[in-house]
């Protein structure tokens, strides 16, 4: 079966190193407390609100939400959710988008930093392209930073610290989807 | 024995997608149905703390989940009013050239409901649009949403009418000593003024003016001013005074007619100097039902300090039907429409606490960050 | 004495008269939570904060000041300051001015709302001009609003939820003063 | 006796304005000194939560209050940076004409430091200023200040160089492969690469490109990559790496010279694995020691993910002298000059915890909601 994991993930890696790694916003929303990774700001926010009706996603006044698929595990509105394995951002799940689409009235980067993140129910590595949602102001909600494989920008298309909403009409950034664009090297 | 191959290479490629998550589409926007359901709000943050930065957030307060449905930027003091009519939104604001200083270009600018992205604009001059805090009667609709109403300050006081239809500017009504637009008929316009009574502007079809008139006395900005904010049940607005008085105006010709004030409050109540405060301190829904945002131990200056309790009023019998104990400090209110209505709160967290508007059940709170301070909330439809 | 107090009282309240009442801002910065007016969302983040020098202006973050006069009791850095009883705005005691100077690069608005607050110390009846600074973004710090004979905009001059940044060449608001320019009527 | 009268008039009169505050003088403008005190502190605030408003605050961190002198704004992933040899600041943003949208214009704009007021700008074309979640290294001066250089990214990388004196565009120099701006000799600077090493560009006396070269590979950017950060020392930019090692890089002559890398760990931190973390992780001073954020078991990927503690280092022994414990966890340092030093820490909160860089003790916190996000600190002079 590797011949054909490997296929995907030569296309896919065509994409990774043409249109590569991705986006914006270091977050430092994510920093270290203890250690467990969690929001900073959302939670010294949510310290003086009120109660919450989130399941487990760590923002106090955002509903967790399935993919409907018991194949694509977890809360897209978690900074857990496997697909973000590498994202950096406010979560478009959280804004009026979903994890593959954009909020209303926003334009998609075509330039995207790309992770790769292991589903846990099937243990395969999936290639995520993180396109960002652009042209309308910072959303706000649900800021999630993961830097696992992130580079300094002398690694440009391995940094997360720039501004990817490059090719949109506005570079005013909104927040940021996780899209499966292939299959990486089955590790097993 | 070739074909022998590629079918067995077709199986297992198809066993293989089937054990994958596929490809996902890349591109995808938003789109948000034309009319929005009963249960959505558009919540105006003024945010303070980036005052240039303000924006419209719209949600669905029913929902299981997914509440913020999207987001439109209205800033430095914008006002916003959704059409009913057309699906269109409208956003009066003021950008300057280098953000914060420069060239002052204050603009209307029309959005479409279904994509929220702005399709045209018109350009306001004399850089007098009304700057505020924020209120719903500095952007209004006349003659059923062909002209949009705009407040100006400069300190002077006028109104700029615009053909929203034609989008073009008709005309500016004077309003000296009075302010913002409370539409009565529908050529007709009334303003509150500063000698207690209203001011009436009545617009010919063109959109200009024909002739204004002013009302009787019928309050007192001395010793109990009215909120600018009323809850309007059919044709009847009801304006809440500083100290618990409801002010009917009947706005169903094109003169307004006051009708006869009566309190909220008890002996008792007075005595413990309940009052209403905060923003958006009155809602109202169709089946006649007022909502006041109070607080008790009231005094000269709490008429912003928001409050602790709704208080709901059945405005035929003049009577309280319901206290609605908030879990969080209330801030503003809002009544949504239709059957299963809910009363959305602003809290003191300048996040959404959503209760039961039937029976005060406290429901969910949305936040998250969402907003900065949603200082107005706008029921759809 | 009165009639010089009157004499004052009648330069003054012309000033009040024409370029009178003032300024911006309602708050709701500052709400009712049990009986004591505290502004809250500075409190909402401090919540998440670590200790705080302030003295007592209940703005964590924010140390104390004095005006350097006895006879000017109080804290110009606290909501309670007895010139701020009709302010409503950041003050700018906390942004680089101070209680009667605009901080550095902004410009303070001509016209002005006027109130009139009662000094503990002679328990005189001073007539106060809340000069607004503009022309720089929100200031952010200690969001102050007393609405003590505030009226609703079509007392525009007595309102305070108007944007009175409007005589300047930006409208952008920064922060508020609380400027002494005369004496009112003795009350005694 | 008339003149009696107005004697005992002037008497009452001066009695009577002593017993009263005197007027205060209307219109009065702060101004700031042309050269700050070595305890200020420019905080440069990213904002995230409303990016196009970002803005840099001015701190003096030692004294006793008014910690808070001033702020200009430096939005949407702006860049800042203050001149020494005269009281200039310069700005590095962008704005759109409609605020969140419309045209896109690039500017450096320049502020006179007494009144914090923009004085000139220069137009920047084509739209490509890097945006950055805010680096140092991504404005910087050249020939003691006469060229002011800015990080292009589009995603083409480049460097455009400008005349600060004469206030105009004089050349671009394209870097691919490498990014940021570390200046070397008075015509020179170097940017770190993705093939680990440094590219070096030579200009002429005009600001024009002489020639570039590269330096030898010194660092490994696939196991154990440099922060874009270095703390200063003389001309020497210590960088630390993810993992922990410092690398010095001689820059005293046109072609920096990497020298021998040491680590900052002893075996058993190393076991713990303590790594550097944050956003500004590193700040140096003067006097020879090395400021570097820390945090205990870091792994792929924890890198900006700030720290417990601040651990100095004599860079002449390569040896570790002192270990801050931070009453808050830290997110970005910065040491403040001259003799009496302080130890500057953006907390998770996003206040300023200020510390003595002598002795590691706590003196206050200055926050306030002063700033959103300050992720990087420029200490004065």
């Amino acid at each position: 079966m590797k011949w054909l994991d490997m296929f995907v993930e030569k296309s896919s890696r065509k994409i990774a190193r043409v249109t590569s790694r991705r986006s914006f916003l270091t977050g430092l929303g994510t920093v270290l407390v203890g250690s467990t990774a969690i929001p900073l700001l959302p939670v010294a926010r949510a310290a003086g609100g009120g109660d919450s009706e989130a399941g487990g996603n760590g923002y106090p006044g955002v509903a967790s939400q399935t993919t409907g698929n018991i194949e694509d595990p977890g809360d897209p509105t978690s900074c857990d959710y496997w697909r973000y394995c590498a994202i950096d951002g406010f979560l478009c799940s959280c804004c009026g988008g979903s994890h593959t689409t954009c909020p209303p009235g926003t334009e998609m980067s075509p330039m995207t930093w790309i992770g790769t993140c292991m589903n846990p129910v099937d243990k395969k590595h999936y290639i995520i392209s993180y396109n960002d949602c652009c042209g309308k102001t910072s959303c706000g909600r649900c800021l999630c930073n993961k830097n696992e494989a992130d580079k300094p920008p002398y690694r440009a298309f391995s940094n997360n610290d720039t501004n990817w909403c490059l090719g949109t009409e506005s570079s005013i950034y909104h927040c940021s989807t996780g899209i499966i664009v292939g299959v990486a090297v089955d590790k097993q | 024995m070739k074909q022998l191959l590629i079918g067995v290479l077709v199986l297992v490629f198809s066993v293989l997608v089937q054990a994958e998550l596929p490809v996902d589409e890349i591109g995808i926007i938003e789109k948000l149905p034309a009319t929005y359901p009963d249960s959505w709000v558009y919540a105006h943050d003024t945010n303070f703390y980036s005052l240039l930065d303000g924006k419209v957030v719209i949600v669905d307060v029913a929902a299981e989940n997914r509440h913020y449905k999207g987001s439109l930027g209205v800033g430095q003091f914008g006002s916003f009013l959704p059409a009913n009519t057309r699906p269109e939104l409208y956003a009066a604001e003021t950008f300057y050239s280098k953000r914060l200083r420069g060239e002052r270009t204050d603009v209307i600018t029309i959005y479409d409901r279904v994509n929220l992205s702005p399709i045209d604009e018109i350009v306001l001059p004399g850089g007098k649009r009304g700057q505020f805090v924020t209120f719903k009667s500095s952007l209004q609709f006349l003659n059923n949403e062909q002209f949009l109403l705009l407040m100006n300050f400069s300190p002077a006081t006028s109104v700029t009418v615009i053909d929203i239809e034609k989008r073009k500017i008709v005309s500016e009504v004077q309003i000296p000593g009075c302010s913002m637009i409370y539409p009565t008929a529908k050529l007709s316009f009334a303003s509150l003024c500063s000698d207690d009574l209203m001011l009436v502007s009545h617009l010919n079809k063109d959109g200009s003016i024909n002739k204004q008139e002013r009302t009787a006395k019928f309050f007192s900005g001395d010793d109990d001013p009215l909120f600018m904010f009323n809850g309007k049940i059919g044709n009847t607005a009801y304006f809440p005074s500083f100290k618990g008085q409801i002010y009917p105006v009947d706005l169903s010709s094109a003169k307004p007619k006051a009708g006869k004030s009566w309190s909220m409050l008890s002996k008792k109540e007075m005595a413990e100097n309940w009052r209403p405060g905060g923003w958006q301190i009155v809602s109202a829904h169709a089946n006649g039902q007022l909502y006041v945002l109070m607080h008790k131990d009231g005094f000269n200056g709490s008429h912003k300090n928001g409050g602790s309790e709704v208080w709901v009023f059945d405005t035929t019998m003049k009577k309280r039907i319901k206290r609605v104990v908030l879990k969080e400090w209330g801030v503003s209110i809002e009544v949504t429409k239709g059957d299963k209505p809910h009363l959305v709160v602003t809290n003191g967290n300048y996040d959404l606490d959503i209760y039961s508007a039937t029976d005060g059940s406290w429901q969910r709170m949305i936040g998250g960050r969402a907003f900065e301070m949603p200082m107005v909330l706008h029921a759809a439809n």
